[in-house]
């Protein structure tokens, strides 16, 4: 097991290096420089490169390059161009907004899929098995931008039952705070759902056709039995493995739900600091979302050895 | 027919309207054993599967069946959830898949004990260490936490065999309980399921294909064909009869011995092996040590002259499938020297065509030999790669054509794809691909253990007729020493990558020296001698 | 029911097609053509679907706007399958050695960042436009190519007759490409018509952020961005786009679906 | 969610609900773009003003509600003979927010600073014709290089507010001035607030509280003010649901005028660009009411050169570039490109130049004018327009105060070079006599006319949306600024 582990590490922190060598490449050969952006447009010559120097733009990339990655180990993330204050600060509390979404939109989804993927999949064939199919095929198609705005159409303008958007921030109270996520959670985790009850029921499906149900079955257990004592543990692999991918694309889908809902989240900050060249918030905001996928994945190669002891590695 | 345990009469079943069983009626005795023999899609396992009502969607079952002076084909769900387990166990063939992968042993029996009595779970886990004790698996050597991947094939039947028996139940389904086993292992369940009927009185239904495995257990027997009972009645009497034509075909399959004329010439051996070693590496342990490298063929010298045909018998594990892929150059071989006609073959890395064109392979499962993507035509033609002149268009068709009309199928089957063919069918197929180029060896890696007793007559006796007609030798691989005995000339035994005995068929058979030979012999069950009018075809 | 399903998904694949393919020869109205007087006007018989805040005939938009989405669609699955299949059946050819292990942890790089995030990187350093969008969802879509054919492939190598061909003398590329391929041609097709889907929603999700198709040529992800502001007074310039992709996607699973069951042996007999 | 924790949110919102009937004394004010810092002195950024510009900061002088040049911390001045001495009695009595004095040395250290070399203030021009700033026994003494009749009106600019030596190091974050309002804090990416000054010099201002939320996105603006959110949008960004804001009670719309000169300017350097004859096509070619209805739902007035309408210098020569296709043909005949020709059309973010640009590109294409429409960032338009001067056509706003003078500027982006018009503008500004100043101001914008230099479109309106019951907010904005000083709740 402790091999196993050490393995999946060594592969992580391989891949969060070359993740920031990629990032810093990409990101730097960005044309245009925040400094003009800053100082507008008659600025002369002179104030411009003042402003570059007072920066640190001036340096070399590869010096560049190694400030950057040493403050991230060390989690300074160095200070933003147009902001001036220290980016770790900035991104702080935009995690704050975004990382509370993505686990709501997640636990959302997992509650709606988990009952109706096991209860599709006992009755397979009936009515509720047509019917959960029919609405997961409209909930992966309906893409979720569209989906928020009807959401804001009807709740927020119409009902009134939530605000159209925007965050009082948490200080404001937990309850003000998770009700203005509500919507955009909705937003997000109605694909993510669809899709997680889907394969939910086919990995089901498939492992009730497995010989040992049949043992179970020939013990004495109900249907029922077999299937919630038996059935699930086998089938959470393959759901793992798809939730651990969803979660990148909760992080992704999360980046267009902040836009329709001005939530100030690390994706409007993406787009604020792309806009403005803001190079070294852009580059640490796409380190952190790539940290959280792989975190994440990391962690769903742990859960696939508690869930499997075949993967545990000899004894 | 007064005490009958169980007694079936006219059980009709279908599956999506499609008949399965048609008016099936047997009937079991308590603490006797009840013998089903018949071919696969004879609707022996739909007949245990009825009696248990675990059937598939779709299914429909009428008639009735009586068990323990209850009708039970018409009880609730819940009723039969109640016999299930309790009353009536249940045993099935492939013990890799029968386990739940993610649980360990002690809670997937003591699951059984809980469920039927209201015992707390300490006590329940107590019961089943007792129970796999009984099985033969002592708790010292096979803990509860156990996981299924960690044992063995025979071991894991042991486990569900313990599930069936924990609560004593009055009658016991093993339906092909050893099919997938080894000899040796198929000995010492069949020996457990015998003693488990005697100590607690129990009735036992032994379904299998296996006529010599029925003939020493079962006290009667049932012959099912196509959903039918042809025959049925004490296994002595009916063995004596042979009363039913099916039956009398079943037997002389089992035990036919085809026409061969052992011409052997002792000139150069067409293949020679010295002091061959293959080697694959093992899961790695912990980080820090070595890759351990597990010996799968540990110093193995032998020699096979052209036209004859040689028998490498010995358990599954024992290597006997790394030498073959060795020979082929399918997989790598750490020192020793193989000499083609005198002349060295293998350099270490690569195989050359020219000799792969001497010898060719048929491999065990007919469904998994053949690309379902492509022609029979193109299928067999797949070797003449290997010439270094390609034959144009046209003398190929009439290659193909020939080919396989000397493998007894018709020309045109050339543009069919291979799922239109039966199992036996198949294996002809395969055998014309090995033929096309004429290679001097065919080896067959359990080419005929997949096939059904009275196809894999039919298989034996096409190897027996071409070896003489096409000079070819054979290397025959097989776990069955019956069948290697009615087809070899000489044969090695292999146990641990070693050969441990050689020498003629007929000597070592009658008079083996090793006592790992003797072993194997005396675990392969023996067809009794009928004494009806023996008739050859 | 699967039957069904899969006409209804070919029906709706066939119509945003068709209607793709035609706006090349014709539409209803000229989209070029800017009449302000014109905008807002609810559906009637000369505009089946209204005009939009330009005065534009909204059937023409979603038709044209239907030839981006298809193309971009069309070519990332193609970018993504011309890299991702190779990659992942070299990597099945040499498992376990170090080819396999560089090109899944080459997989696991570009699974770590997030599909839009790519998209995002991409469009800002070298400008939004349908190019970059293709490449940003190409690119995305090789390693999960490359990760379900290795995956297909590995139990493939198992199979005999991969030996049989091997004894043969046969080569590992002639071998993947004469045996592999043609077997794992069906999930790849199933998997091509859910990653079309999926390249769809992308692409509007990259337009309505306004890093996909830029103007004038019109794409159903910024007609639904230029609908935003407008969603309270004329909220039918919001649904005909918002429709239309629902439609499409729905389609092409449907048609997923159903082909996954007819190609798949396995799942036939169960319908 | 324990039972008590929920009691109590529902107390605590049913406070905050009640204390509202109360006469309001805060006010929450809605900004589309967040401002990068809060220093004026230190960056170009328009949002920065919008918030600290008389509220936080004060300068020697100030703009009034009309554009006019008052007194602020200078409370009088007297301009010497030769108009090359100015000198400043300062108001007495006054701190900054840290409670450290004011003095004429803080003029002196601001004035400076921004002249300095290495300065890093956006307008530094405005304060190139200094000479010397110095303290003479508590006046301020400014001697100038050449007369100069403008030097009110730049003191009176956001980069020229007064800044203390102490608080010069954390300005940009936590900025301490003189004004009326004190900074509070600010939550990056959501909303700035403000808290009354007690100690302010000048008279006291009605409001508390002031917060600034920042919501770029049109819909969501809409979505809030509509929710009661916000108190009032100076600068709402979305014309099109102006009716709608205008047709509930509770909201009023005030239509008001910027300096925002709406133009598509012109490479003049590039082929074919470069023919008077075909700029002046494109001038015919371009229908301003369709544009200004199109792309800004009506909100803007038409304007026929490069000057702000409610000047009283303007001239109304939109006469001179009516809409009329036939006559761009000819005139394109004329010059030999029968046919048309090809170009490109730069467009920045801002809504009236991505609607505007559409509407332009399918009125040229009428005349046979093709462009290549592309959408630039901020970032990437100033680095290939502004500096690179790789464009044929762009569409922007200019909302600097009386800016025809950029034309004299052959360098700028469009590259126009008329010595006799930069003669003109020297006069000008030497000029100190305001009747000599209009009519010099008249023939440069006939000039920059005849010339057809850049497509004039039409000046930005400044579209306020308020509460009803919310006075004193500017109705035009003669500069980027939302002067808090004279705003009050009315019932």
């Amino acid at each position: 097991m402790l091999h196993y582990i050490f393995k999946r590490t060594l592969i992580l922190l391989a891949t969060l290096f070359v993740a920031s060598l990629v990032v810093f490449v990409t990101i730097e050969v960005v044309p245009g420089d925040p400094a003009s952006y800053m100082l507008g447009l008659n600025a002369q010559e002179d104030t411009v490169a003042a402003l570059r120097a007072e920066l640190g733009l001036d340096k070399s990339r590869p010096a560049r390059y190694w400030t950057w990655l040493s403050g991230l180990v060390t989690g300074d993330f160095g200070t933003s161009y147009t902001y001036r204050t220290p980016v770790a600060d900035m991104v702080g509390d935009r995690l704050w907004v975004s990382l509370p979404l993505a686990i709501y939109a997640l636990v959302l989804a997992t509650l709606i899929a988990f009952p109706a993927g096991v209860y599709a999949a006992s009755r397979r064939g009936g009515i509720t098995d047509t019917v959960v199919m029919a609405l997961t095929q409209l909930g992966v198609a309906i893409p979720n931008f569209w989906f928020a705005m009807l959401l804001v159409l009807l709740f927020a303008i119409k009902l009134g039952w939530f605000s159209a958007g925007g965050f009082p921030g948490w200080d404001a109270g937990v309850w003000q705070a998770m009700k203005s996520l509500t919507l955009p959670a909705i937003a997000l985790a109605l694909p993510q759902a669809s899709i997680l009850t889907r394969v939910m029921r086919s990995s089901l499906l498939d492992v009730l056709n497995e010989d040992f149900i049949r043992t179970a079955r020939a013990k004495g257990l109900s249907r029922r039995q077999a299937l919630w004592k038996h059935a699930l543990r086998n089938a959470m692999v393959p759901v793992l493995t798809i939730m651990g991918l969803q979660f990148s694309f909760l992080l992704a889908g999360a980046i267009i739900i902040e836009n329709v809902f001005f939530l100030p989240g690390l994706g409007r900050l993406i787009f604020q600091s792309i806009a403005s060249r803001d190079l070294i918030v852009v580059e640490s905001v796409v380190m952190i979302l790539v940290l959280a996928v792989v975190l994440v994945t990391f962690a769903i190669d742990l859960a696939y050895a508690w869930v499997d002891p075949r993967l545990r590695g000899s004894r | 027919m007064s005490d009958s345990l169980l007694r079936l009469d006219k059980v009709n079943l279908s599956i999506h309207e499609t008949p399965i069983l048609h008016d099936v009626s047997l009937q079991v005795h308590a603490g006797s054993v009840l013998g089903i023999i018949g071919e696969s899609g004879s609707g022996k396992s739909m007949t245990a599967f009825s009696i248990l009502q675990l059937l598939p969607q779709g299914a429909v079952c009428s008639g009735n069946i009586h068990f323990d002076g209850m009708q039970i084909n018409n009880l609730s769900e819940e009723q039969l959830c109640h016999i299930r387990g309790n009353e009536i166990g249940m045993v099935f063939q492939e013990p890799m898949t029968a386990l739940n992968p993610v649980q360990n042993i002690g809670a997937q029996v003591a699951e059984c004990i809980a469920l039927h009595k209201s015992v707390s779970r300490s006590q329940a886990l107590t019961q089943a260490a007792a129970v796999l004790e009984r099985v033969g698996l002592p708790n010292n050597e096979f803990p509860l936490t156990r996981y299924p991947h960690e044992l063995s094939g025979g071991q894991r039947q042991r486990v569900v065999i313990a599930i069936a028996v924990a609560l004593e139940p009055k009658l016991l389904i093993a339906d092909e309980p050893t099919t997938a086993l080894d000899v040796t292992t198929q000995a010492e369940i069949l020996a457990l399921l015998k003693q488990l009927v005697v100590e607690s009185d129990m009735a036992m239904m032994l379904i299998t294909h296996d006529l010599a495995v029925v003939s020493e257990v079962a006290d009667n027997l049932v012959i099912m064909r196509d959903g039918r009972v042809l025959d049925h009645g004490p296994t002595r009497t009916v063995f004596n009869e042979l009363k039913h034509p099916y039956t009398r075909a079943l037997y002389d399959a089992s035990s036919h011995t085809p026409e061969r004329n052992a011409s052997i010439e002792q000139v150069v051996p067409l293949v020679e092996l010295t002091d061959l070693v293959c080697e694959y590496p093992m899961a790695r342990r912990s980080l820090f040590e070595p890759r351990k490298m597990f010996r799968a063929v540990n110093q193995v010298s032998l020699s096979i002259f052209s036209g004859e045909s040689v028998g490498l018998v010995g358990e599954s594990g024992c290597g006997k499938s790394t030498l073959a892929k060795a020979l082929l150059g399918l997989s790598p071989i750490v020192s020793g020297r193989i000499m083609l006609r005198g002349e060295q073959v293998h350099s270490g890395v690569k195989v050359s065509n020219k000799v792969r064109r001497e010898m060719q392979v048929v491999f065990q499962d007919p469904y998994s030999s053949f690309n379902p993507r492509h022609r029979v035509g193109r299928l067999i033609a797949e070797p003449l790669h290997l010439l270094e002149n390609q034959p144009d268009k046209h003398q190929r068709v009439k290659l193909i054509r020939v080919t396989l009309e000397s493998v007894g199928l018709d020309g045109e089957d050339a543009n069919k794809y291979i799922h239109e063919f039966s199992g036996g069918q198949r294996q002809r197929i395969a055998i014309a691909r090995a033929l096309i180029i004429k290679p001097a060896l065919i080896i067959l890696d359990e080419a005929v253990s997949a096939l059904d007793v009275s196809v894999r007559a039919q298989v034996l006796d096409l190897l027996a007729e071409l070896s003489d007609s096409h000079e070819l030798a054979y290397l025959f691989i097989s776990h069955d020493l019956s069948v290697v005995r009615s087809i070899t000339d000489r044969v090695l035994v292999m146990k641990q990558g070693q050969i441990v005995e050689r020498g003629d068929t007929d000597s070592v058979f009658i008079s083996p020296e090793h006592n790992y030979t003797k072993t194997l012999l005396a675990a392969a069950p023996q067809l009794p001698q009928s004494n009806a009018e023996a008739s050859r075809i | 029911m699967r039957l069904r399903s899969f006409i209804l998904g070919a029906l709706l694949v066939l119509i945003f097609f068709s209607a793709a393919l035609i706006s090349y020869v014709w539409t209803p109205f000229d989209i070029t053509q800017i009449d302000i007087k014109l905008r807002f006007k609810s559906p009637d018989f000369t505009y089946w679907l209204g005009t939009d805040h330009y005065g534009r005939d909204m059937l023409s938009m979603l038709m044209i706007g239907a030839r981006t989405s298809i193309a971009v669609a069309i070519v990332a699955v193609g970018i993504g399958m011309l890299f991702g299949v190779p990659l992942g059946l070299a990597a099945a050819a040499y498992r376990g050695r170090f080819l396999d292990e560089a090109i899944m942890r080459g997989n696991d790089l570009v699974f770590a960042f997030p599909a839009l995030l790519i998209a995002i990187m991409i469009t800002a350093v070298y400008g939004p436009g349908a190019l970059n969008a293709i490449i940003a969802i190409g690119i995305f879509n090789i390693p999960v190519f490359a990760r379900l054919s290795r995956g297909a492939a590995l139990s493939l190598w198992k199979r005999d007759f991969i030996l049989a061909a091997r004894a043969a003398g046969k080569g590992v590329t002639r071998i993947s490409f004469e045996h592999i391929l043609p077997n794992i041609a069906n999930l790849l097709i199933v998997q091509g018509t859910i990653q079309f889907s999926l390249g769809i929603l992308a692409e509007a999700g990259l337009s309505f952020v306004g890093l996909g198709t830029q103007p004038p040529i019109p794409s159903w992800g910024r007609m639904l961005a230029d609908s935003q502001t407008l969603i309270y007074t004329e909220p039918q310039l919001a649904l005909f786009p918002g429709l239309a992709i629902l439609l499409t996607v729905l389609g092409l699973n449907l048609l997923g679906d159903g082909l996954r069951d007819w190609l798949d042996p396995r799942l036939r007999h169960e319908r | 969610m324990k039972t008590t924790q929920l009691s109590r949110a529902i107390f605590l919102a049913l406070l905050v609900a009640g204390s509202a009937q109360a006469a309001k004394t805060d006010v929450t004010i809605g900004m589309q773009l967040e401002p990068p810092n809060l220093d004026p002195t230190g960056g170009a950024a328009a949002a920065i003003d919008e918030v600290v510009y008389a509220n936080v900061f004060e300068g020697l002088t100030r703009f009034g509600p009309d554009g006019s040049v008052l007194p602020a911390l200078a409370k009088t001045w007297e301009i010497s003979e030769d108009g090359l001495t100015y000198t400043f009695e300062l108001q007495a009595g006054v701190a900054f927010h840290d409670s450290s004095a004011f003095d004429a040395d803080d003029v002196t250290f601001s004035l400076e600073r921004a002249m300095a070399e290495d300065s890093t203030n956006a307008q530094k021009q405005l304060f190139a014709n200094i000479e010397s700033v110095e303290n003479v026994d508590g006046a301020v003494v400014i001697k100038l290089k050449t007369a100069d009749g403008n030097l009110l009106f730049n003191l009176a600019w956001g980069d020229a507010v007064i800044v203390a030596p102490e608080s010069i190091e954390t300005l940009a974050t936590a900025p301490v001035g003189t004004g009326p309002f004190i900074f509070k804090n600010w939550v990056q990416g959501d909303q700035i607030v403000l808290e009354k000054n007690a100690a302010y010099w000048g008279e006291a201002v009605a409001l508390d509280k002031a917060t600034f939320k920042f919501i770029s996105e049109p819909t969501a603006a809409f979505a809030a003010m509509m929710a009661g959110d916000l108190d009032a949008f100076p600068n709402y960004p979305a014309p099109e649901n102006l009716p709608q804001l205008e047709a509930d009670p509770r909201f009023s719309v005030v239509l008001g005028s910027t300096e925002g000169e709406t133009i598509l300017s012109t490479n003049n350097a590039i082929e074919p660009l470069d023919n008077v004859l075909v700029r002046q096509a494109i001038a015919h070619a371009i229908d301003r009411s369709a544009i200004i209805e199109g792309a800004m739902y009506g909100y803007g007035t038409p304007i026929g050169t490069h000057f702000a309408p409610h000047h009283p210098a303007y001239v109304d020569l939109t006469g001179k570039s009516e809409y009329d296709p036939e006559k761009a043909k000819a005139l394109l005949k004329e010059a030999g490109l029968a046919d048309g020709f090809t170009t490109t059309l730069k467009l920045p973010p801002p809504a009236y130049a991505r609607r505007g640009g559409e509407i332009i590109a399918s009125q040229l294409r009428e005349v046979g004018i093709d462009t290549e429409i592309s959408n630039l960032e901020w970032a990437q338009w100033l680095e290939q327009v502004f500096k690179g001067k790789d464009f044929g056509l762009t569409i922007v706003s200019h909302t600097e105060p009386m800016d025809i003078g950029i034309y004299a500027k052959p360098d700028y982006y469009f590259q126009y070079d008329n010595a006799d018009f930069q003669a003109l503008m020297e006069s000008f500004n030497a000029e100190t006599d305001e009747a000599k100043r209009t009519e010099l101001l008249q023939q440069a914008q006939n000039i920059i006319t005849d010339d057809y230099v850049n497509g004039y479109l039409f000046q930005l309106a400044k579209t306020g949306v308020a509460s009803v019951k919310l006075k004193g907010l500017w109705e035009n904005s003669p500069t980027q600024a939302n002067d808090l000083t004279g705003v009050y709740w009315e019932d």
